[in-house]
């Protein structure tokens, strides 16, 4: 062996070496199986004021398609809580519990109990948003009526093993046919409208539906069949700053929207033109929305203008719109009204919790930032005189596959 | 000097044609001139190798004592024949015919050499006449050379020439009379192709040449023939077209070759190691092909040609690593058939480098990259297997390339049957066993598969052994390891050359006007110049403005 | 450990450059080479086995510091 | 004997002048401005890629008129043996700060976002092998390696910016300018120290096949990469919106924000790669030019053999500079504008100046210059 050849063998062995010793520590290796995979995350507070935590671990073997091809009854998650003096702690003592290291990344909800929210919940997702495992597009929603703890032991859904699929489901259905809760409610946009001046965020409002109100709860052994509870979705919870004040029902969170634009569909009811008491559902297709804020003599003013295409979906009763043009320009003109009476509702709303939901101070901002330096500390008050102007388009394009609604001979 | 050269034997023997007796003298002096003349002129004038092969000297004038000495150089081997006849006026001339049995067409011998020599004789007078007489005019074989050197005569006979000697001449005649068995041209096993010719190199390099003649009939073909290996005395021939390769780096070919001191070549492998670029490296940096037309097209654009005797495999330089994933077939498929196949094959190769290492380090380090039902699903499946991942996919990836060696090592017939046995039982068991996870098993069969499909063989070797590699990096430090890899394999593949071309030459550096034949192979008549490094000489390759169009007059008039 | 690692690198850098700049007779590359090395080599010794040095990049702060002070 | 005997095209020369450029803006830009007013970083982006050209042209006019010199030789040609080596030193200096600089913010990223439990020495020693082992081979591949990987780089970094387009609103650049220009001001400055760096062409100059591509090179560096600094920031404002100042590493959380139909999903770690090779080739780059100057300013004939010292010192160094993660953001914040705004900017003037001065009191300078050159 020349030297040349043994000069580069030696260092090459002695950085072999070097590397091997560094690199191969594997620190931060964890191997799949050894981790839980956390698929929804609630946050409370304890009496004692301690933060728990309740993680709904997924159990892939009972989740996944095994290799048998058979579908396990078995229960797809594990449900378990801890507590601590903050929200890391908690998660941290879960360690206790779990036999898996419990492992965030997956984590697509961050539920909140309303008591907790109804206190701040800027502390909690300081942890979220720093940590590098948990994501920051996890939707943050609140449990009205009932703690995290409680509601993640109950719910769950007979058509998904997971709750958190289910939770997935019916949110994206809700966002698209419904338009009855907020858009893309996720931690970053969360703390975006903490930060924003002249809006308040909001989050997706949850509610708990019993169905074996008397039944007990048994932990941990719930089987498939035993379906103690499912949620609605749908609502918003009104945050001021970091702290809840409020809720919006399904309509006033359309109204909301109307306003900034995000309705994707939906149903207005108005009544039949041609029959007393009897009703006609629109399906919409289309909107449209815009809204612009201004300052004149010190009033501040915000100008809605809302085009909405709709089809007709169903008719109670007799009509036939082919016979009687006349009505189609009447459930034009109440599907307009329709629509003002859920915008009005969600401002009023808005204003009776004092809550800029809507970011007119921030439209205000990015349109005259000089006014809104003016009004930014007062905006509280201005908020509660403001002057909304709504213009809706309603337009009804399609009636259906068929013209006139059957008729008894 | 172009005389010198050719006169010593440092030529082709066919294109021996030396008029003038040489004697030792002469071929030593002109040996030293030679290398006086050419410092770096190849091969055979490597002084200690014709001190080791110098037995003889000259030829003597007696027959007898000839003929010991030829016995005597072969060690009375068993296929040597010397046949002595005695021809002439009441045969008083002894001619002897020298040739080993097995190398020489024997019709040809005893037909126009032997028949003839006994029927035609009847007229000789004196051996300096008789000579004359049997190299003019009575041996019926194109190629006849005379040599007054007993080694020369005796390499001569070894390869296969017959060698006349008649008695009180000191002189010898060699006429061309090879004729072996050989394997017919049949379609390359290696290399096989859909589209494009079906004739591959046999191991006859005579067949060859004449191969890569067929396919370029331009006088411009340049085929130098060398000797290597001072026993095994394999012929090695250069074949380039001369005004489009760089005369430079055939020199450096030539005396790259020169340099080889070795006692026997037996395969282009050989000489492959021998003269390459980077010994150490993964990658190969010379091309090996069994096929004429990939020769062909290369040296169409100005690289160059090695092919050795014995074997079928010819090698090219320069080399790039695009060579190493193009198929003659691209330039024959239509184009945007040919382009997509070259994308598939791109990735196929990074598949087959970084697959198993990237679901390491999926699994182990990043198992938020993957959708939540699926990371399940993943987890479900390693449930209770016993080994990390790494451990995981290091096992079923050496299991697979011993099933892989056992498949090609062993006979025709069983090979399909052990891959069967072993991809279905062995991967089944395992599974079932608990031992690896079905997914594993997915990962591997793909990454094996991906790995077939690289038409060069060579190359996908290198990636096959940097896989593990990768597997170990991915499994120490996860996608920072496979970053850091695949960093240090592209710090090393740029910083290789080829024979004086920069190896990753049209993406590092960026050779924009080669693009056309990298990741898309442009239709024909886009293809106007030759790859810019290499065929620089004479860059461009063909007319432009050849794209085909319908007649001008098309439509209504052409259907009259 | 740590040392002896820091120790088996810098052989390594050494190893691999010595014998080819003695090859080649670059006896001012040797110096400089060696000097360097030693630099790299003390101050990661001085990490590794923990003693202060000073951080130049805190006097280029105080450098900065006082030249805004003057403006 | 010459020093380095690649050569490099203009297309390789822009394609390291990008990456080096890339590898703050890709990791930390906004953040390290300290902005007071996020919406309008990418306003100071802007205006800083603009202002930043004539600076540059003057450093490429610098070179030019000694088209076969370094920075280092010129330096002392033009101020004296003394004064030209201390320049020349300082520029050492300088380089092998930023190299340990970018070796601790890959050491501080990878340890803050993917994998905390591994020690920082891991990333720094690793990249740190990997850029000597680079750099070593010479310029040419190094300049081989930037340009196939800034190909890579860029689309990654496109990916990265239009891939997370469901969560953008781009409403969130509005209002502009509405706290009028002075806080705007010291980030303007910092996206021209960064460009500053690109001082570094003056060791590259002798070694381009082609001289007169500089000019060009250099202005499309500071084109392409002032665009992807630009739409870089504009994607983090419109993603993350008032909380963009708050993030540490801003390019690597907008890696996080992708989410495409239930198959791509949180991919941050691809980019974050092929950042990593981004700056193992700036790491090279930086590494080649200090190790050729100090060869040049101690007339040596190899520069190779100094690369691995060299590393090792900037590994060191990289762990010596810096406490914690917070200490690099600060350095970064506080130190590095002035700094690197005063040492590049004040050596190209410094030189600019001698060089006309010379220029002026003997016109035959450059013929015994180029005699000199070429013996």
């Amino acid at each position: 062996m020349s030297p040349k050849w043994l000069s580069k063998f030696i260092s090459f062995i002695f950085m072999t070496a070097f590397l091997a010793s560094t690199l191969t520590g594997c620190w931060s290796r964890r191997e799949i199986e050894t981790l839980g995979f956390v698929t929804a995350l609630g946050v409370d507070r304890t009496e004692e004021g301690e933060i728990e935590i309740t993680v709904h671990i997924a159990k892939p073997f009972a989740v996944a398609r095994g290799t048998e091809g058979g579908v396990s009854t078995e229960k797809g998650f594990w449900t378990v809580s801890s507590t601590g003096s903050t929200a890391f702690e908690a998660m941290r003592n879960l360690l206790l519990q779990s036999p898996r290291r419990p492992f965030y990344a997956h984590n697509r909800f961050i539920l909140i109990g309303e008591e907790y929210a109804r206190a701040g919940v800027k502390d909690i997702l300081d942890l979220f948003a720093r940590n590098g495992e948990t994501r920051r597009l996890a939707r943050v929603e609140v449990i009205k009526g009932s703690t995290a703890k409680d509601f993640m032991q109950q719910v769950e859904f007979e058509l998904e093993r997971l709750p958190s699929e289910g939770e997935e489901g019916i949110s994206r259905s809700v966002e698209v046919g419904l338009s009855s809760q907020p858009v893309e409610c996720t931690l970053n946009s969360f703390l975006q409208w903490l930060e924003t001046e002249g809006m308040e965020p909001i989050a997706v409002r949850l509610e708990l539906i019993p169905k074996k109100p008397d039944a007990p709860i048994n932990v941990g052994e719930l089987l498939r069949e035993q379906v103690r509870a499912s949620s609605k979705h749908g609502g918003a919870a009104v945050f001021k700053g970091d702290k809840l004040v409020g809720w919006l029902d399904e309509t006033e969170m359309r109204g909301v929207n109307w306003v900034t634009g995000k309705v994707k569909s939906g149903i207005l009811v108005i009544d039949q033109p041609n029959e007393k008491g009897k009703l006609v559902s629109l399906e919409i297709l289309r909107a449209k929305s815009k809204f612009q804020p201004e300052v004149k003599n010190a009033q501040v003013s915000v100008t809605v203008k809302i085009e909405a295409e709709a089809s007709l979906g169903e008719i109670q009763g007799t009509l036939d719109p082919m016979k009687y043009p006349q009505a189609w320009t009447e459930m034009e003109s109440q599907m307009a009204e329709a629509i003002k009476r859920e915008v009005m509702a969600a401002i009023s709303k808005a204003k009776e919790l004092n809550s800029d939901i809507f970011g007119f101070g921030a439209a205000l901002n990015r349109k005259q930032p000089k006014e809104w330096a003016s009004l930014k500390d007062r905006w509280d008050l201005e908020f509660q005189r403001i002057d909304v102007k709504l213009e809706v388009e309603a337009k009804l394009r399609r009636m259906g596959l068929v013209t006139r609604s059957s008729e008894p001979k | 000097m172009e005389l010198l050269c050719s006169s010593a034997k440092y030529r082709v023997p066919t294109q021996f044609t030396v008029n003038k007796t040489l004697d030792k003298d002469d071929l030593l002096m002109l040996r030293s001139l030679t290398r006086l003349l050419r410092k770096n002129m190849w091969a055979a004038s490597k002084p200690s190798q014709t001190k080791k092969d110098s037995t003889g000297g000259p030829l003597s004038k007696n027959v007898k004592v000839n003929e010991t000495l030829i016995k005597q150089s072969f060690g009375n081997s068993s296929d040597l024949v010397v046949r002595e006849l005695r021809v002439g006026p009441g045969g008083r001339f002894t001619v002897l015919v020298v040739y080993v049995d097995g190398l020489v067409d024997k019709t040809l011998i005893s037909e126009n050499l032997i028949e003839r020599i006994s029927d035609q004789t009847a007229k000789w007078c004196n051996p300096e006449q008789a000579y004359d007489d049997l190299k003019n005019r009575i041996i019926a074989v194109s190629d006849v050379k005379e040599t007054g050197d007993l080694d020369n005569f005796l390499n001569h006979v070894a390869r296969g020439d017959c060698g006349l000697i008649i008695n009180d001449v000191a002189k010898a005649l060699v006429a061309d009379t090879r004729g072996w068995a050989q394997r017919k041209i049949e379609e390359p096993t290696t290399e096989a192709t859909i589209r494009g010719a079906k004739e591959g190199f046999v191991e006859t390099l005579r067949t060859n040449t004449s191969l890569l003649r067929r396919r370029v009939k331009h006088p411009r073909l340049r085929i130098e023939e060398h000797e290597i290996g001072t026993i095994s005395k394999t012929s090695v021939a250069i074949a380039y077209i001369s005004g489009l390769a760089d005369e430079k780096v055939v020199q450096e070919v030539r005396n790259r070759l020169g340099r080889i001191n070795v006692d026997s070549i037996q395969e282009s492998g050989q000489i492959e190691e021998l003269i390459e670029d980077a010994p150490f490296s993964p990658f190969p940096t010379i091309l090996r092909t069994e096929r004429p037309d990939k020769v062909a097209g290369a040296l169409f654009e100005g690289r160059i040609a090695i092919l050795t005797d014995g074997t079928p495999f010819a090698l090219i330089v320069p080399a790039t690593f695009t060579m190493f994933l193009t198929s003659p077939e691209d330039y024959f498929e239509r184009t945007f058939m040919a382009s997509a196949v070259r994308a598939i094959r791109y990735l196929s190769f990074f598949t087959s480098l970084t697959l198993p290492s990237l679901y390491v380090a999926v699994t182990t380090f990043h198992q938020e990259m993957l959708p939540t039902p699926l990371i399940l699903n993943i987890a479900s499946q390693r449930e209770g297997v016993p080994f990390p991942a790494v451990v995981e996919a290091l096992l079923m990836e050496v299991l697979f390339e011993i099933l892989r060696e056992a498949g090609v090592r062993l006979p025709r017939i069983v090979g399909p049957a052990v891959s069967i046995i072993g991809g279905l039982v062995i991967g089944e068991a395992a599974m079932r066993a608990g031992l690896v996870s079905p997914i594993m098993v997915v990962v591997v069969a793909a990454t094996g598969i991906a790995s077939f499909a690289t038409p060069v063989f060579s190359v996908a070797i290198g990636a096959r052994l940097l896989r593990f590699i990768m597997v170990l990096l991915a499994g120490s430090i996860g996608f920072f390891g496979i970053v850091a890899g695949l960093f240090a394999l592209a710090t090393h593949l740029t910083s290789l050359r080829s024979f004086g071309v920069p190896f990753m030459e049209p993406i590092a550096p960026a050779v924009v006007s080669q693009f056309k034949d990298l990741l898309a192979r442009v239709p024909w008549w886009a293809m106007h110049t030759r790859p810019a490094l290499v065929g620089h000489k004479d860059l461009v390759r063909q007319g432009y403005d050849q794209k085909p169009k319908p007649p001008a007059s098309s439509g209504k008039d052409t259907h009259r | 450990m740590n040392t002896l690692l820091l120790i088996l690198a810098f052989a390594a850098i050494a190893a691999y450059e010595i014998p080819e700049i003695i090859r080649r007779r670059q006896w001012k590359e040797l110096v400089v080479f060696a000097v360097l090395l030693i630099v790299g080599f003390t101050m990661s010794l001085f990490q590794t086995i923990g003693v202060k040095v000073p951080n130049p990049v805190k006097g280029i702060e105080l450098i900065i510091k006082k030249a805004a002070g003057l403006f | 004997m010459e020093t380095e005997g690649g050569r490099i095209s203009g297309s390789q020369l822009l394609a390291l002048l990008v990456l080096t450029r890339l590898v703050p803006v890709t990791i930390e830009f906004p953040l390290v401005t300290g902005i007071e007013v996020p919406q309008d970083a990418w306003i100071s982006s802007l205006v800083g890629t603009v202002l930043s050209i004539p600076p540059v042209l003057l450093m490429v006019h610098l070179s030019l008129k000694y088209p076969d010199k370094t920075i280092i030789e010129y330096s002392q040609l033009l101020l004296g043996k003394f004064f030209g080596k201390i320049i020349g030193f300082v520029l050492v200096w300088y380089w092998l700060s930023i190299a340990a600089t970018m070796l601790r913010s890959v050491g501080d990223a990878y340890t803050t976002a993917v994998m905390p439990e591994t020690p920082i020495l891991a990333f720094i020693l690793t990249v740190g092998f990997l850029s000597a082992n680079a750099a070593r081979t010479g310029l040419e591949v190094v300049g081989r390696l930037g340009e196939v990987n800034m190909l890579v780089v860029l689309l990654f970094g496109f990916l990265t910016l239009t891939l997370p387009y469901k969560v953008m609103n781009f409403e969130n650049l509005l209002p502009v300018i509405a706290k009028g220009i002075r806080p705007i001001m010291l980030p303007t400055g910092t996206a021209i120290s960064f460009f500053v760096q690109f001082i570094i062409l003056g060791m590259v100059v002798p070694y381009l096949n082609n001289p007169q591509t500089l000019t060009k090179s250099s202005l499309g560096a500071i084109a392409i990469s002032g665009f992807m600094m630009t739409a870089f920031t504009v994607a983090l404002i419109a993603v993350f919106g008032p909380t963009v100042s708050s993030l540490m590493l801003p390019a690597f959380s907008l890696g996080r924000m992708i989410s495409i139909g239930e198959f791509l999903e949180r991919i941050e770690i691809i980019p974050m790669g092929a950042w990593t090779i981004t700056v193992a080739i700036t790491l090279a780059f930086f590494l080649w030019a200090s190790a050729v100057a100090i060869a040049q300013l101690l007339g040596l004939r190899r520069f190779q053999a100094l690369i691995y010292p060299l590393a090792a010192i900037s590994v060191a160094f990289s762990i010596l500079f810096f406490e914690s993660f917070l200490d690099l953001e600060l350095y970064f914040k506080e130190v590095w504008v002035p700094y690197s705004l005063t040492l590049t900017l004040g050596i190209t003037i410094i030189l600019y100046v001698a060089s006309l001065i010379r220029g002026r009191s003997s016109a035959s300078e450059k013929v015994i210059g180029s005699c000199h050159r070429n013996g």
